[in-house]
């Protein structure tokens, strides 16, 4: 069944009090449309929930709606007026405030600091502080909205920062609160005490607009949800009548799976053996909390989650990027997780091949040509030396220009700089490379990210290809059906850790995506 | 996304700024009193109207190719040296330390020799910074500068109070025993007749092949692929398995060993004793003229040449007219501006030009 | 025609430079001759330039300052028919002139005027770069003053060791400053551009100063005491009169040459009183009639008194 | 080395950290900005020449010193349509600037004086003379305390005070008013300044006139206040050095203060000492000259306490990826 926005229900006859409506919302960054002809309605005094899944839009469409971006096309509506949100000083005055997912605070400021930033009363900053340190302990009381207004925001943990962002919303008079992912930084805890919060602004009567993927919030809290897909609006319905299912089904899409064909696998020896892997951030933040997983040979092991839960942690350190503790055994023999005798090139030399997450920052080079990408990682190949002192560029060119062959990479010229390559051909230069590296392990993650369809089915062949070929595989995607239809056994990770495993023939969308969310699901 | 071709990248661009740099000059000239069109007749002349001016202009050119291919190569890695002037002037120190503490035989094994001290030397010079940069984090940029500010107190130092020849009163040392071939004695071996008055010698054919030798390095070896990917994206490089350590020093010792090297020209083959700042700010002129080449030695060669012409042009102007040499700081100043910080003001305009040239094609 | 060869500083450097530039602009009214003039640019240019005045055709051609004696030794036998006049240094090359004067005895004289001037019993010294020329100045003045005040002390500062030193006035201002704090109240200034910020501070401070090379009376009225006076100008009158056939060799020109002495004019008149004048005055006769010698720093490197 | 003698060291200790001190705070206001300025040196030097070369044709220190601001801001013009308009890098821009005013200084100043790049030394009304301060001559015998009031304090050209009190200036409009506050804000995290609805571009071009003011008086001060005109190249560096004690300061105001006269210490003793005999060795003249610019290779290898800059520093602010 298909769901279709609903307005008429929406509508109340008595006053469509909309504190929102968008109408025919455009925007492009160059080749790449974010937001494609959206239109949507918020309802005043509600909580509207905005899903999708990673780079649907929905960012791009709030950053519009507070004035961060210029929409190509299209018109905002504020308590039903037009209004013209050329910058963020029009949107505050609009009375929008927003929680950017990556927060905009000044790191080494005081909390009160950055609560008047830009809402100065007068030339001195005094007066300022009296006033705000005031409002300041009121918002506390009234929304529990309590932080140290001298405390500075680097000693600050993500939730009080956070609550900062709320609270500089708020002192700018803020009637309509976006939040962007609010708890996807968040502990449980902090979510709840966050929502807590939510529920307080809505009895003041504020609109709040919450982008998340998580599903058990949406129900927990929202009034009304709309979900994107691809840049696109694809429905908006009243929580109450909505199931986790329904929405995970919108959310994931109702398109049939592209069931790669691909008989069971024969799992051989263990290649990767992971034991109880720790990573903590510079920050000093644990993002991995004890791993053990295992892969065999001839086998792929997807793991599924919400973005930010780990999974790119896990990627980076056993690609020798990152570092961590813990034990992981290739073949029977320890990785060095340390760094100290380990890099990228040392994992390549042990057979290891790494499809990185982000094409643009660590799989290309995109000012070099396809031939150097190509080559990028494995310069050091013999088959790419022409002598001890030369590589052989002509070389490596025809082995490009095979690859490209192979791979269908278009244009075909090996000659071309990889920023003229569309997204997916990026991704294919990249697989390309990596895949006929002929790895024992390929990491790979987000391997069809930005990625259209035609391209999406290809990649996936090729990944079964090398499962077939006896190879080990660690999948990382976002992406729900991706997961279900190329791997063998399926992880789902959230907060550091893996909630459980299972096989995706008995394994459901629904199941997955409650685990997803963070709820100790089904068993493994 | 839209891009122009290569060439407008490369060629157009570049060719705009240095035009719009002139114009300014131009403008200078005038309003100091004096005549552009007559300036550059005199300019012309003497740097390219007699072997004798050509001697000079090579002479020039050949240190600023040395100069500029170090700045190149350090733009390649990301890392911006400015501290040419401190490396050419310590690589003067080597030539001087490897010439007078034994005698030579012949000229080609003092060369080889000086060219070793040269190199290692302003490599030496530039070691320091490079690993301030690499460990530490302190900004290359400003160390650069300072050390070449220490360069020229060391120099100073020695040439004062250990270099000098007793009895001598100019702070310089002794004359070394060999001298290079000049120019016209190379060209003479083809019949070339040629102005035996200029500094211009063979040191010009070895800053050729440091040209071609960089190009190799830079397009044809694995460090000089590594070097272009670390200064492209340290993320990719650190995905891919470089070391920003090992790479930032690399690049840095052959930039600062490259910048050394300039010393075969000016201290051995011209002064033929170490005098005091004997580069003449050369290695600041490398900045401009890797900016003007694009950091590709080809680019670097033509620019070299081009800024020689200038300072030799302008050395004329200074001698016959009341226009200061300085004009050439002016206009080495005005390129770098804009073919390097205002880049974009020229590039962005153009870009839209082909971009709707593009659309229309299409 | 001559040509002239002008040394870093420039030739409104109101010192060495300037009293070259004097000479030539003498001749030149005298004779209504003209004659090709460059300055140098920087250290590196010097064979170029004096090369580029030779090609261009200059006879006799003049080059100022002792730097320029490699610069001759290098550029002179490439010109054999062209004559070179060094002035202040000394090279043996056929067809060079060495121009040298007789600085420790002009310095001599202003020593014996500083002496009988200062009130404080101090007299101080700011040479240029610090060779061995600068010290011969150093080291007349130094005599001059002890022959005047036996019991006078004397405080001796070098601005520097390269030929930056010649041009560096903020330094040369802080040097006196510094000099003046230690109880000096006349002080000699033999350091090219830098002597003016020398000047400049004695003025300032309401000390006396004493100029060289040119007369740098005029520069501070009142308060430069005198100018220990090299006639610079006298020799490039003389190169540039007798033309491409003047002889080469040393020529020395000292006190009894009139190549060096002490100036006085309308603007230290009323500084100088009689007696200062008559005892400075009778050693300039005994110094050209010979009876007194006055120690040359540079013929052994040593200084009597200091 | 009695009393007297460390009086006079004290005292052009002051004289010569007075340039440091303007540039230094100069550069503060344009890096909490986020806009790294390597040319103040370039800057300073316009400032300069022009306000000696003014001041010489006018025969008035004081419009030479605007003349001296006005090419300094002008200057910094360029390097703010480099580094905020045109997204340039800001270190070529600043590189090209200090070409730009070592070469037209000399041009310009040979064209109108002849002499050498040099301008005429400035006399009476042309340059800031020394200010005696109320019972300096009094006070003059009074041990100590008299002694540095008259010495020290005392006896400086105006500009040496107006340096001083750009320190506590400098700190006040820093921390103490809604400009300061959203300056370092556009220093730290352009993008917490534009979601708060301020304008980053205006901040940072506010910044940069700033810097250039600063910097001309530095300039000024250094050809009318410190010498009596111009002579070329005659910053030697020190806005190089003005940089280093900015990070030796931590980017702070008051520590600028002590930053700069710690440099000014070095100059004042290697200008009074040819070379410094301690216990035996002698340093020699060449070494104590270096020595600033070894002690900011030092202080930039963070050995002396590591500094953080402004985060946003050097990199334009740019929204959309
Ligand atoms: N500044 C930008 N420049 C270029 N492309 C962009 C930019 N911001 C977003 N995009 C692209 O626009 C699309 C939508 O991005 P957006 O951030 O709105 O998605 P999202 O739904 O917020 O994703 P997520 O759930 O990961 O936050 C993506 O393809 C993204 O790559
Ligand atoms: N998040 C982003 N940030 C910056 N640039 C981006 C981003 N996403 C895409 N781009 C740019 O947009 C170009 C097109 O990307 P996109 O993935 O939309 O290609 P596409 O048109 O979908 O091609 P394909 O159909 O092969 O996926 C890429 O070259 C990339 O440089
Ligand atoms: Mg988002
Ligand atoms: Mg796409």
């Amino acid at each position: 069944m298909t769901i279709t926005p609903d307005t008429g229900r929406q509508a109340q006859p008595a006053a469509p009090a909309f504190a929102i409506e968008l109408r025919g919302i455009c925007k492009a960054f160059g080749p790449v449309q974010a937001n494609k002809d959206i239109s949507i309605q918020v309802e005043k005094g509600t909580i509207h929930g905005i899903i999708g899944e990673n780079g649907a839009g929905k960012s791009t469409l709030m950053s519009i709606l507070y004035g961060f971006y210029r929409a190509d096309q299209g018109e905002i509506l504020i308590d039903g007026a037009p209004t013209q949100i050329a910058d963020s000083q029009a949107a505050i005055r609009a009375g929008i405030g927003m929680v950017f997912q990556h927060f905009k605070l000044v790191e080494n400021f005081t909390v009160l600091e950055n609560v008047i930033l830009g809402a100065e009363e007068g030339a001195l900053l005094r007066p300022s502080l009296a006033k705000a340190r005031r409002s300041l302990t009121d918002l506390a009381r009234e929304y529990e909205l309590n932080v140290d207004p001298d405390a500075r925001i680097e000693d600050l943990s993500v939730g009080h920062q956070q609550r900062v962002e709320i609270l500089k919303a708020l002192y700018r008079q803020a009637e309509i609160l976006i939040l962007d992912e609010p708890t996807g930084v968040l502990t449980p805890a902090e979510a709840d005490h966050l929502f807590r919060i939510l529920r307080n602004l809505k009895r003041e009567g504020k609109t709040i607009i919450l982008i998340t993927h998580k599903l058990r919030e949406i129900m927990e809290i929202t009034d009304n949800v709309s979900v994107m897909r691809r840049g696109e609006m694809t429905a908006t319905l009243r929580t109450a009548e909505a199931t986790p299912e329904t929405l995970a089904e919108l959310m994931v899409g109702r398109k049939v799976l592209l069931r790669v064909q691909k008989t069971p696998a024969q799992p051989g020896k263990p290649v990767l053996e992971v034991e109880n892997l720790k990573v903590v951030d510079d920050k000093g933040v644990e993002r991995l909390r004890g791993i053990d997983l295992s892969i065999r040979a001839g086998e792929i092991l997807g793991i599924a989650g919400v973005a930010g839960n780990g999974q790119s942690e896990l990627l980076e350190v056993l690609a020798g990027i990152a570092t961590g503790t813990g034990t992981a055994r290739l073949n029977g023999t320890a990785l060095d997780l340390t760094g100290r005798t380990s890099d990228g090139q040392t994992r390549r030399a042990s057979r290891v091949a790494h499809v990185p997450e982000d094409r643009h920052r660590r799989g290309l080079i995109l000012d070099f040509a396809a031939w150097e990408n190509v080559g990028f990682g494995y310069h050091n190949a013999v088959a790419y030396q022409k002598n001890a002192l030369l590589m052989d560029n002509d070389a490596l060119v025809r082995d490009t220009a095979a690859k490209m062959e192979r791979f269908d990479i278009r244009p075909p010229n090996p000659r071309l700089a990889a920023k003229n390559f569309s997204g997916g051909n990026q991704q294919k230069i990249v697989l390309a490379r990596e895949i006929e590296s002929a790895p024992d392990l390929l990491l790979i993650g987000q391997p069809t990210r930005g990625v259209d369809i035609g391209a999406i089915e290809f990649i996936h062949q090729r990944i079964v290809a090398l499962r077939d070929a006896g190879k080990a595989i660690l999948l990382v995607s976002v992406e729900l059906d991706e997961i279900m239809s190329l791997s063998d056994r399926i992880a789902v990770m959230f907060d550091g850790q893996i909630m459980g495993e299972c096989l995706p023939q008995d394994a459901d969308e629904r199941q997955l995506g409650l685990m997803m969310a963070g709820m100790k699901g089904g068993s493994a | 996304m839209e891009r122009m071709p290569k060439w407008a990248d490369t060629v157009l661009v570049p060719l705009i700024s240095l035009l719009i740099a002139f114009v300014i000059s131009g403008l200078v000239i005038l309003a100091i009193g004096e005549n552009p069109v007559e300036a550059m007749q005199i300019m012309v002349s003497g740097a390219i109207g007699s072997t004798y001016g050509w001697g000079y202009t090579l002479y020039y050119a050949t240190n600023f190719m040395f100069t500029g291919l170090a700045v190149a190569v350090a733009f390649h890695a990301g890392l911006f040296n400015i501290g040419g002037e401190g490396q050419a002037t310590l690589g003067g120190l080597g030539v001087a330390v490897v010439l007078l503490s034994v005698g030579w035989p012949h000229w080609t094994v003092a060369l080889i020799a000086a060219m070793a001290g040269a190199a290692l030397f302003g490599a030496a010079w530039a070691a320091i910074p490079a690993w301030l940069q690499a460990r530490r984090g302190s900004h290359i940029v400003i160390t650069t500068i300072m050390f070449n500010f220490i360069g020229a107190a060391l120099l100073n130092y020695l040439l004062v109070n250990v270099m000098r020849p007793a009895g001598s009163m100019d702070p310089s040392s002794a004359r070394f025993g060999v001298t290079l071939p000049g120019l016209h004695e190379v060209l003479a071996l083809v019949g070339i007749p040629f102005s035996r008055a200029t500094p211009a010698n063979i040191t010009f054919f070895i800053a050729i092949l440091a040209c071609v030798v960089v190009w190799a390095l830079i397009w044809r070896t694995r460090l000089g692929f590594q070097i272009r990917a670390f200064g492209k994206s340290e993320p990719a490089a650190v995905y891919a398995g470089i070391s920003p350590v090992r790479i930032t020093m690399y690049a840095m010792l052959i930039s600062g060993g490259l910048a050394g090297l300039m010393a075969i020209n000016n201290v051995m083959g011209e002064a033929n004793r170490l005098v005091m700042n004997a580069v003449e700010g050369a290695g600041f002129i490398g900045i401009a003229v890797a900016l003007m080449g694009r950091s590709h030695p080809f680019g670097v060669f033509l620019a070299a040449i081009l800024f020689g012409f200038l300072y030799q042009g302008g050395a004329e102007l200074a001698l016959w007219t009341s226009i200061p040499r300085e004009l050439i700081i002016v206009i080495q100043a005005l390129v770098i501006l804009f073919t390097g910080a205002l880049d974009n003001m020229v590039r962005l305009p153009i870009e839209r030009i082909f971009a709707a040239r593009g659309r229309r094609g299409v | 025609e001559p040509g002239l060869v002008i040394d870093l500083g420039g030739k409104f450097d109101k010192s060495f430079n300037e009293a070259a530039y004097n000479g030539a602009q003498r001749w030149v009214q005298e004779t209504g001759g003209t004659y090709r003039e460059i300055e140098m640019q920087t250290e590196a240019q010097r064979e170029q330039f004096v090369r580029r005045m030779a090609e261009a055709g200059a006879n006799p051609i003049v080059v100022m300052g002792f730097q320029n004696a490699s610069t001759l030794e290098q550029v002179a036998p490439d010109y054999p028919d062209t004559r070179f006049v060094l002035i202040d240094g000394v090279t043996d090359e056929p067809n060079v002139r060495s121009v040298v004067f007789a600085e420790h005895e002009g310095s001599y004289l202003v020593g014996m005027l500083a002496a009988m001037a200062s009130e404080t019993g101090t007299v101080s010294f700011v040479g240029g770069m610090d060779i061995p020329l600068i010290r011969r100045f150093a080291c007349g003045y130094a005599q001059g003053a002890r022959a005047a005040n036996p019991d006078i002390a004397i405080i001796q500062n070098m601005t520097g060791t390269t030929p930056a030193a010649w041009n560096d006035p903020v330094r040369g201002g802080e040097i006196t400053r510094a000099q003046i704090s230690q109880g000096s109240d006349v002080v000699f200034a033999a350091a090219g551009g830098t002597g003016i910020g020398v000047l400049q501070t004695a003025a300032d401070e309401g000390i006396y100063g004493i100029g060289v090379d040119s007369n740098q009376n005029y520069l501070f009225p009142g308060s430069v005491l005198t100018s220990m006076v090299k006639r610079v100008d006298n020799a490039v009158y003389e190169a540039f009169s007798e033309g491409p056939g003047l002889e080469t060799g040393i020529v020395t020109m000292n006190l009894a040459a009139g190549g060096v002495g002490y100036a006085l004019d309308e603007f230290n008149a009323e500084l100088l009183t009689e007696e200062m004048l008559a005892a400075v005055d009778a050693a300039a006769e005994q110094i050209m009639a010979g009876e007194l010698q006055v120690h040359d720093y540079m013929s052994d490197d040593t200084c009597p008194v200091n | 080395m009695d009393l007297g003698t460390i009086l006079q060291i004290l005292d052009s200790t002051i004289r010569l950290a007075t340039p440091l001190l303007f540039a230094c705070l100069a550069g503060l206001f344009s890096e909490r900005a986020g806009i790294v300025d390597i040319g103040l040196e370039g800057k300073m030097l316009a400032a300069a020449f022009l306000s000696a070369a003014v001041a010489a044709l006018t025969g008035s220190v004081w419009i030479g010193l605007f003349a001296g601001i006005g090419a300094s801001v002008a200057l910094s013009l360029v390097h703010g349509l480099a580094s905020i308009t045109f997204r340039g890098n800001q270190l070529i821009s600043g590189v090209a600037i200090n070409f730009l005013a070592s070469g037209l200084t000399v041009l310009i100043a040979q064209n109108l004086f002849q002499q050498g790049g040099r301008t005429p030394s400035l006399t009476g009304d042309a340059r800031f003379s020394p200010i005696r301060l109320p019972f300096a001559a009094e006070l003059r015998d009074v041990p100590v305390i008299g002694q540095l009031y008259s010495v020290l304090l005392s006896g400086h050209s105006l500009l040496v005070y107006v340096a001083l009190i750009c320190v506590p200036l400098s700190w006040w409009v820093l921390f103490r008013t809604r400009f300061g506050l959203r300056l370092r804000a556009v220093g730290e995290n352009p993008a917490a300044v534009d979601t708060s609805g301020v304008s980053v571009v205006a901040l940072r071009y506010a910044a940069v006139v700033i810097c250039g003011v600063l910097t001309g008086l530095a300039g000024a001060y250094l050809a009318t206040g410190l010498s009596a005109g111009f002579v070329k190249e005659m910053t030697a560096g020190r806005g190089f050095i003005a940089l280093a004690a900015l990070i030796f300061a931590k980017w702070r105001p008051v520590q600028a203060l002590w930053a700069t006269l710690l440099f000014g210490l070095l100059e004042a003793i290697a200008n009074r000492y040819q070379s410094l005999e301690l216990g035996g060795l002698v340093i020699p003249v060449q070494l104590m000259q270096a020595l600033p610019y070894i002690l900011t290779v030092i202080i930039l290898a963070g050995f002396v306490g590591k500094a953080i800059p402004p985060r946003a520093g050097g990199q334009a602010y740019v929204k959309e990826r």
